[in-house]
């Protein structure tokens, strides 16, 4: 079965990014397909590649960028949500004027339409949010 | 993409607090280009974003409410509001503002997008949907 | 010595109103901030044990917040004083400390 | 057609599993995840509303949340059932939608 | 700084959920060697922070709950809990992690830094401090 | 008087860091001292110069930077919570290794001790969060 899965809150803060890495992993074990993981509202601040956590918890984004990695998953960052939040990819940075950007690998910048394209092309939808 | 799914977006939250209402709003606006069988609900603290007379001024926010008498012009046509939840807050159909569409296969008349209904017809909503989208 | 407690979430959804209410002392004073000015709606299902509780206890709310929300002033508890942000600055001065039910 | 229900919050917190349970159908399932288990606990000031309206429901209970909360397995209302990661998906599988009562 | 305050750090949140309950106790880990007047206060959801045999080896997040009994070295003695929080939630003293402490004037005899209070007693704990931080 | 900020979530996504900010510029128009604000939990959030809002939104960063640069407020962007985050400034992406920082002008990365000094030389503090 396909599965589209929605994280709406940030890293640390919330147990939504966790709970959802776990559910995915899960997901993928029991050969189910999971095309895209789409990140809204605080879930944009799980993409940035700049967070350092203390060395004895997981790094949340290493996670998923693997995750992706190993199974092809679309990680899409909702790109009216990111630039709210200070998230930007190089072309947004360039595009924006701005000196940084920090997204990290694995994760792309991309519209709400994905959002919706994931409601209508999988069997299931979750949401892990706040 | 030919499959019309039934989309319905749960508004549980108060606006201005928390960005939610407003950023469930801007999935709407963006959802509606996909000709979907879109419908909203309104029920517990979501009730409140349909109040009228919204004015952002003082806490300098941007005063979103207007976007919703806009919906219509994007096809989206269906507002459920809880009964029960307005009445738990003290609140009537009356202190909502007025959203209307104007109904093609009716000879464009003008028609209330807000409807309210009772809890248990919210929990017979939510069941009918393909796609239930949290906010 | 009293206590400026400031309630930020909406009583329907949180507990922190309530809770608040239930560790106020006499004298003490409850702003209702952001979502927390639906605390003051007039015939609610929480508007009997907010007024329960405020014996000796002063009710504010901040307007800015009430107006954005489209809260008319008739739907407002009477016992609930409404302050702008210098008002919220005099309190916060006036008590000995500012305790915020997050 | 059925639901499967999430819940993530804390029911002496928040009002979501109470909300939740107002709105499920014959058939329905509740997942407790997150702080969410708590909504199990048994002897608590919810415990009676959550039980009166599981008649037609079935309840679940996530058991790496539960664990990381250190709640011993007596506390824990009879008619709730622990399911892993795995039986998480299975649920949302098993059902025809997924509703996060965030 | 010779001035010594009374600080009183209120948990209301419940642990692993979301990140307030570990940052807090960062604060107060930090705080410590400032040399003032430390008291916790555990109340509503922050009881459950206390509870023993915490295991979030599935979840796979860190379990802070042991720091909660190094408070004592860092003489953080007086640990709030509300009773009346303990029993809505189905819980008694029982079911917290023992805290104790070394008690310096008392010929570091060992005793428990978790004082249970009642709902009265916590109010009149706040009412009695200098500076509040809420988590 | 003197009184303490303390901020605890993010921009935009909680009201927090605006009240936060009317509040202070009422205090300061009242001949009050706010002599630092801390960032703290999601508040250190506010403090990226990457954020990018709809141009009929308010900037909530460079509010901030304006206001505690015509005030002299100290900005304190509390290190834990920052580095969990992904908010670094200059100094800290080099001890880290990483290639970018994002905290704006007016905003400094310190330790929790700074909020503690707050809680002590200030006569009142104030929490602004969720």
């Amino acid at each position: 079965m396909k599965i589209g899965i929605v994280v709406s809150e940030g890293p640390y803060t919330h147990q939504a990014a966790d709970t959802a890495y776990h559910f995915v992993k899960s997901a993928l074990a029991k050969g189910h397909e999971v095309p895209r993981v789409f990140f809204y509202h605080d879930g944009v601040n799980v993409s940035t590649r700049l967070s350092v956590p203390p060395q004895d918890e997981r790094h949340i984004q290493k996670n998923w960028t693997a995750l992706a990695g190993e199974h092809g998953i679309d990680l899409v960052v909702c790109i009216a949500a990111a630039q709210r939040r200070g998230l930007l990819d190089q072309n947004e940075a360039e595009r924006q004027g701005k000196d940084a950007n920090n997204i990290a690998e694995g994760f792309r910048i991309s519209g709400l339409g994905q959002l919706i394209e994931m409601g209508i092309q999988t069997d299931r939808l979750v949401t892990f949010g706040d | 993409m030919s499959e019309v799914k039934k989309f319905l977006y749960v508004n549980r939250k108060a606006p201005y607090g928390t960005i939610y209402a407003l950023e469930s709003l801007e999935v709407v606006l963006i959802g509606a280009a996909f000709d979907q069988d879109v419908s909203l609900a309104f029920l517990d603290d979501g009730v409140f974003q349909l109040t009228r007379n919204q004015n952002t001024e003082t806490i300098g926010v941007k005063n979103f409410s207007p976007t919703f008498r806009a919906l219509g012009d994007y096809d989206v046509t269906k507002l459920y509001v809880e009964r029960e939840s307005l009445a738990e807050r003290g609140l009537s159909e009356s202190d909502l503002q007025e959203i209307t569409y104007e109904d093609e296969d009716d000879d464009w008349a003008e028609k209330p997008s807000i409807r309210i209904v009772s809890r248990a017809e919210m929990a017979d909503i939510m069941a009918d949907q393909d796609v239930v989208l949290s906010f | 010595m009293s206590t400026l407690h400031t309630v930020n979430k909406s009583p329907f959804t949180n507990g922190s109103l309530l809770s608040c209410l239930k560790h106020c002392r006499p004298g003490d004073a409850i702003l209702l901030i952001e979502d927390g000015v639906y605390g003051a709606l007039k015939g609610s299902t929480v508007a009997d044990a907010v007024c329960e509780n405020l014996a000796d206890v002063r009710l504010f709310l901040l307007g800015g917040d009430v107006r954005a929300r489209g809260i008319e002033d008739e739907k407002i508890l009477s016992q609930a004083r409404t302050v702008e942000y210098d008002g919220y600055v005099d309190l916060v001065v006036e008590h000995d400390r500012t305790q915020s039910w997050l």
